[in-house]
């Protein structure tokens, strides 16, 4: 088996009384689509703040492509390739949907420090940031302000500017979330292929993109890992449909 | 509805206008106070770069104004009283000739950017605000109590430094050379904004974590601000001591750092030419509502609230329906 | 130097630091629960002291003159929300600062319109004046002894209110989480009206008690309205128990070090240059103190984690 | 605003004011704490041109708030837009050494009302500069004096720490002869000065020499009357103009000071002068009043002999000082400063009103220290 691409080691985060995480381990491996699962509250965001460099742990080690980047900031971490993208959208509102997705193209090209001519300007910026929104399907809005955009086409920038980085990995924290059914049966449709270019880390709630997508699930309960297999294993696991139906019962 | 880069244009040519109109009918009062409205526009247009541009609400740049002003007291001081101006071993004459203070100005000013960014970037809000005032208080009090350059009484300059080839003394020469380098800053700042850096700097003033996930650093950004910023407010600094042959701890105090902030706000923030609107307007209601009644700063205040409560965008913003930020 | 002189000292720096206090309860009060960078609070300070100077010269009494230096401030503080700061609760920081400086404008010129620029002074009720003899032989002004009694009083109320009382608990709950109030179902404007009235009438008091041993005059407020903002910075902003150990920080630090710093200096170099460099350094040193608890930790003592 | 304004003060001067061939700029401390001291020294000026009947000097009155840049700007504006022959008014030295260099070097004449810093009376000296109040060292040199005087030998001394609190116990130390038992620089603007006085309990002075201008001398004075503390004061009389006595009250009665003027100096201009100021703005003179009546004399007194625009006459008259001061005989030393005697005074209660009484004289025909630097 391939080496994975990231993988978590006993990844702990305690806030106060609370375990948050609880020596959490899990990888993903080249190509596939891992995603993670679980009721509110079981430290999905946490686990996700941890990979990404946003909260360091208190125990536990995070691996990314074989290098160790527990000690790394967020920054080192995208730049060692990891592509996120957020629940709630992070972008530059007042901005062009151009801009925000040149400003990944510019933290791919590593080269901030520019002081004179046009960013619009820079062909190969621009080439790069106009070919991820053509992806996604955002070629038409090119200069529309971010702030006057869809929920839906928010998403689809989220996605755009993670595309720019060519990331090794995409983490991705509930893409799905606020998609009518035609939105998420599209953009299932583009993870779908996306994985071939580099694997995801799917968190996501929406269960049918799930079962949907994902080559292996795991489940986090009280920030716990309870089981990691494929679709069908963890649909029939008596421990997974305990812990949630404890939850919604 | 105005284009916005006409109305730049405008200011730009109205200010020109009003000096060349003084220096033929002979009003050099005019072309100073002028001077003084594009001296204060400049040291605005610099607050304007960390303010708008980085979203840095600075209370403290009267630092950079100060540092500026005491780079040409200094340097004028010691060539004026032949004394040597010693720094450890290094002993130098001193110096009266513009370009040197202003680059002395720059490089200091800079600096003490750094420094104060490396410290008050690790904070955010509020307590930035109340940092960066903080370590105005203190350059201000420092000011206060450094007898070798006047302390309170400040540095008296007898003669306008030099600038080859010009007569500075002559006001509208050195309106000229005022005027230039604020055209010549407006200039940098614009490609400044819409350089990579300035798409990235305007980002991390929006979603600074955005920033981080691009792999860029937000800190590094603002504080490369900070300083350009610092610099230029710096450089105002030095040009206003030398309209005014003067040089006081009041250029360090809060108050400045608070009308800075007001010039800024009543032209427009993060907008061009907004410092520049915002510094002439100030000038010209300090002599008008001055001239009317010596309670003038209860107008000024009336017209920021009302700015503040209902035109956001200051005047540019109420001349230009352009949103911030499109190309 | 002697135990005597320096717990007379110490004594100073607390009646400095509990008179810091009251400005700073209600700035912090005001941020915590509204989320408002107040600099027009210095305003309410000039304010109280003006409306007891203009009441003690009618009347002659001082309970009188604090009693409206309460009522007006309070009174200065509810217009000014209702009018103005209402307004800002949702705009960000630079509104904030930009629209509460306008504020010091006008009601600086505003006084000065009304009162001159001369300014007016108070004098300590004959109950209050001269000094007193402490245990172990100290002399120190009576009147100063009740600052620091009203300043512990303010502290111990402030308390109360704050935990004890149903008025406490909407303000607790209003710093936690804003729709949590509302959802309770109180009035939000008027508590935060409430807040911001207590909050001035609280500084009003301030400027009343202090005004009377020193100077009544425009622009008093502001040098004040700062020492005020680096006790709450130091403390944490937000935080009743950060105001009250940052503004005795800053009160000791500020007092002590103008006494010390040359001392200590003396032991390095001649008198002369000692004071100077150390008085210099003793004005400083509060600011320091200040960016030294930042760089410690950005959000003060006591201040949530941002 | 401040031509109407400058006519409001003086209706006598407005309707010859077409026909006026001098041109004076006052630019002095109207507004701020600081204020009553550019009021009193300007309505002392104009008192005395009003009394002189003469119509063909303009005074063009303007605000400095106190501020150095306010200043310089404003004497720009005099000297540039109305072309004023002669200016005065100022009252603080950092405002002076703003403006007086930069405005006798473009050859206008200064006449000082109240400054008299160090530089303007040594190195920085110039023949169109004089000042008609004092060298500022003076009332504290002449405090030192008196202190030696009275048998003072363990003063105390306390002042701003800036330059002119530096001059001030510079000053005081030139001439007294004692030890010193403590010295202070405390913070410029300070209103609380528990600290100090606590300091002086514990010190075991004889006497306290203190400087601290304006709002910061009333709150010391209140609070030490407060503390307990009964060790002998002396000031310079800044701190005891008729404005600050009123406001300190019972604390500085029995206070000693330093005056060149006090309103109960026995001679007919002084008496004159205390009358009719009184009759006029219904107050009592104070010493700021008295250097503002006596620089319009000065003026005027050379205006007779000559006109401005013949500068080396209009100096020499104005050196000449041939003019009759509120303070009996006047002269210029080589640096166009003050020679003057200098009177201690107590802080006394006249009726409801506190003022000063002369009690001796401190030191007398006093030049600066300063007259042997300037080149001259």
């Amino acid at each position: 088996m391939a080496d994975p691409v990231l993988s978590t080691d006993g990844l702990t985060k305690r806030f106060g009384a609370l375990t948050a995480s609880d020596g959490i381990s899990l990888d993903v491996r080249p190509g596939e689509i891992h995603a993670v699962i679980g009721p509110n509250g079981a430290g999905k965001s946490t686990l996700i703040h941890q990979i990404c460099g946003g909260l360091r742990p208190d125990h536990g080690r995070v691996h990314l492509l074989g290098q160790d980047v527990t000690a790394l900031n967020t920054a080192a971490r995208a730049r060692a390739g990891l592509g996120r993208t957020f629940q709630i959208s992070a972008l530059a509102m007042e901005d062009s949907v151009l801009q925000n997705a040149m400003l990944g193209a510019l933290g791919r090209s590593g080269r901030p420090w520019r002081f004179f001519g046009r960013a619009l300007g820079d062909a190969d910026l621009r080439a790069r940031a106009e070919d991820c929104l053509a992806r996604v399907g955002l070629a038409d809005h090119l200069h529309a302000r971010t702030a006057t955009l869809s929920h839906g086409q928010r998403r689809q920038l989220e996605v755009a500017v993670a595309l720019t980085l060519e990331p090794r990995i995409f983490i991705m924290d509930e893409p799905m979330a606020g998609l009518g059914s035609d939105g998420s049966a599209k953009l299932t449709r583009f993870l779908d292929r996306l994985r071939e270019e580099a694997p995801i880390l799917l968190v996501e709630h929406d269960m049918d993109a799930v079962f949907a997508l994902a080559d292996r699930v795991s489940v986090l309960v009280y920030g716990r890992v309870i089981a990691t297999g494929t679709v069908a294993e963890i649909r029939s696991s008596a421990e997974v449909r305990e812990a949630y139906l404890g939850e919604e019962g | 509805m105005i284009a916005e880069r006409w109305l730049n244009l405008a200011v730009l040519a109205g200010l020109l206008g009003v000096a060349v109109w003084a220096r033929i009918a002979d009003q050099p009062f005019t072309i100073t106070l002028t001077t003084r409205a594009v001296i204060l526009a400049l040291a605005a247009v610099g607050l304007n770069i960390a303010l708008g541009l980085g979203g840095l609400v600075s209370l403290g740049h009267a630092v950079f104004f100060g540092l500026g002003g005491y780079a040409m007291g200094i340097l004028a001081f010691h060539v004026q009283t032949y004394t040597p101006l010693e720094i450890g071993p290094i002993s130098i004459a001193g110096s009266t000739s513009m370009p040197v203070i202003w680059l002395t100005a720059i490089a200091l000013s800079s600096l003490a950017a750094l420094g104060i960014g490396l410290l008050s970037l690790r904070t955010s809000g509020a307590y930035f605000i109340m940092i960066t005032l903080a370590f105005g208080q203190m350059f201000y009090y420092f000011a206060i109590s450094w007898n070798r350059y006047g302390g309170e009484d400040g540095l008296s300059i007898y003669v306008r430094n030099g600038f080859p080839g010009l007569n500075t003394l002559i006001p509208f020469q050195f309106f000229g050379i005022c005027f230039a380098l604020l055209c010549l800053v407006l200039l940098i700042g614009d490609r400044l904004a819409r350089s990579p850096f300035g798409l990235a700097l305007n980002a991390a003033r929006q979603v600074p974590v955005r920033v981080e996930t691009v792999g860029l650093s937000p800190f590094r950004l603002k504080l490369v601000a900070f300083v350009i910023s610092g610099a230029v407010t710096g450089l105002a600094g030095a040009l206003f001591a030398d309209l005014n042959r003067f040089v006081s701890p009041t250029m360090f105090s809060w108050q400045l750092s608070g009308e800075l902030i007001v010039l800024v706000i009543l032209g427009g923030v993060g907008r061009l030419i907004g410092p520049v609107v915002g510094a002439v307007l100030f000038v010209a209601l300090e002599h008008l509502l001055g001239g009317l009644t010596d309670h003038w700063h209860v107008f000024l205040g009336l017209i920021l609230l009302v700015i503040v409560l209902f035109a956001r965008g200051g005047i540019v913003g109420l001349l230009s329906r352009r949103r911030l930020g499109d190309g | 130097m002697s135990a005597i002189l320096i717990i007379e000292q110490i004594l100073n720096g607390l009646q400095f630091g509990v008179m810091l206090f009251l400005m700073a309860a209600g700035l912090t009060l005001i941020f915590g629960v509204m989320g408002l960078i107040n600099l027009a609070h210095g305003s309410f300070y000039m304010v109280g002291a003006f409306a007891a100077a203009a009441v003690a010269g009618v009347t002659g009494s001082f309970l009188l003159a604090l009693i409206a230096a309460l009522i007006v401030a309070a009174l200065a503080g509810a217009m000014v929300e209702m009018v103005v700061i209402r307004r800002l609760y949702a705009s960000d920081h630079l509104d904030q600062v930009l629209a509460t400086f306008a504020l010091i404008l006008i009601f600086s010129e505003g006084t000065r319109w009304i009162f001159g620029s001369f300014p007016l002074y108070l004098n300590t009720p004959a109950t209050l004046s001269g000094p007193v003899t402490l245990p172990g032989g100290i002399q120190y002004p009576l009147y100063r002894l009740a600052l620091i009694a009203v300043g512990l009083a303010v502290w111990g109320g402030l308390w109360w209110l704050i935990e004890r009382t149903r008025i406490g608990i909407q303000i607790r709950a209003g710093e936690n989480d804003r729709e949590m109030i509302a959802a309770l179902g109180i009035d939000i404007s008027r508590l935060y009206t409430l807040i911001f009235a207590l909050g001035a009438a609280l500084a009003g008091l301030a400027g009343a008690l202090v005004g009377t041993i020193q100077s009544v005059q425009v622009g008093m407020g502001e040098p004040v309205l700062i020492l005020a903002f680096v006790c709450i910075v130091i403390g944490g902003i937000g935080s009743i128990k950060g105001a009250f150990i940052g503004a005795i920080l800053v009160g000791l630090t500020s007092t002590l070090g103008g006494i010390f710093l040359p001392e200590l200096f003396k032991v390095f170099t001649d008198p002369a240059t000692a004071q100077a460099a150390g008085a210099s350094l003793a004005s400083m040193s509060i600011y320091i103190l200040m960016s030294l608890v930042l760089i410690w930790r950005p959000t003060g003592l006591f201040g949530a984690r941002a | 605003m401040n031509k109407l304004l400058t006519c409001a003060a003086a209706l006598a001067l407005c309707a010859g004011a077409a026909s006026a061939e001098i041109k004076v700029g006052m630019i002095t401390t109207l507004s701020g704490g600081g204020a009553s001291l550019g009021i009193d020294a300007r309505d002392g000026f104009m008192l005395a041109l009003e009394q002189s009947g003469r119509d063909d000097i303009e005074v063009i009155i303007e605000d400095d708030q106190q501020k150095p840049d306010i200043a310089v700007q404003l004497s720009d504006k005099m000297i540039q837009s109305e072309r004023v022959d002669v200016m005065t008014g100022i009252i603080w030295s950092n405002l002076a050494m703003a403006v007086v260099p930069g405005a006798v070097n473009q050859g206008v004449f200064y006449l000082s009302v109240n400054a008299g810093p160090s530089q303007l009376a040594g190195p920085g000296c110039h023949e169109n500069y004089f000042n008609v109040a004092w060298q500022n060292d003076n009332l504290h040199e002449a405090a030192g004096a008196w202190a030696n005087q009275t048998g003072y030998s363990n003063s105390f001394m306390l002042a701003p720490n800036y330059p002119a609190g530096h001059d001030a116990l510079t000053g005081y130390k030139r001439l007294y002869e004692g030890e010193s038992a403590g010295e202070i620089f405390t913070e410029l603007g300070q209103t609380d000065y528990a600290a100090e006085i606590a300091q002086i309990r514990a010190s075991g002075a004889d006497s306290v020499y203190f400087f601290l201008p304006g709002g910061m001398g009333i709150s010391f004075l209140k609070q030490y009357a407060d503390s307990g503390v009964d060790i002998p004061v002396i000031g310079p009389a800044f701190s005891f103009d008729q404005a600050i006595l009123q406001a300190v009250g019972d604390a500085a009665l029995g206070v000693v000071n330093t005056s060149q003027w006090s309103k109960d100096i026995d001679n007919p201009t002084n008496a004159a002068f205390v009358e009719s100021f009184e009759e006029k703005y219904g107050r009592l003179p104070s010493l700021y009043a008295s250097q503002g009546f006596d620089t319009a004399n000065l003026l005027i007194s050379a205006l007779e002999t000559a006109e401005p625009s013949d500068a080396d006459a209009f100096r020499a008259a104005l050196k000449a000082a041939d003019f009759d001061s509120t303070r009996g005989e006047f002269s210029f030393g080589a640096n166009h400063h003050p020679v003057q005697t200098i009177y201690a005074r107590e802080v006394v209660k006249e009726g409801d009103i506190y003022t000063n009484k002369i009690i001796g004289t401190a030191i007398e025909n006093h030049a600066d220290a300063y007259v042997g630097e300037c080149s001259m």
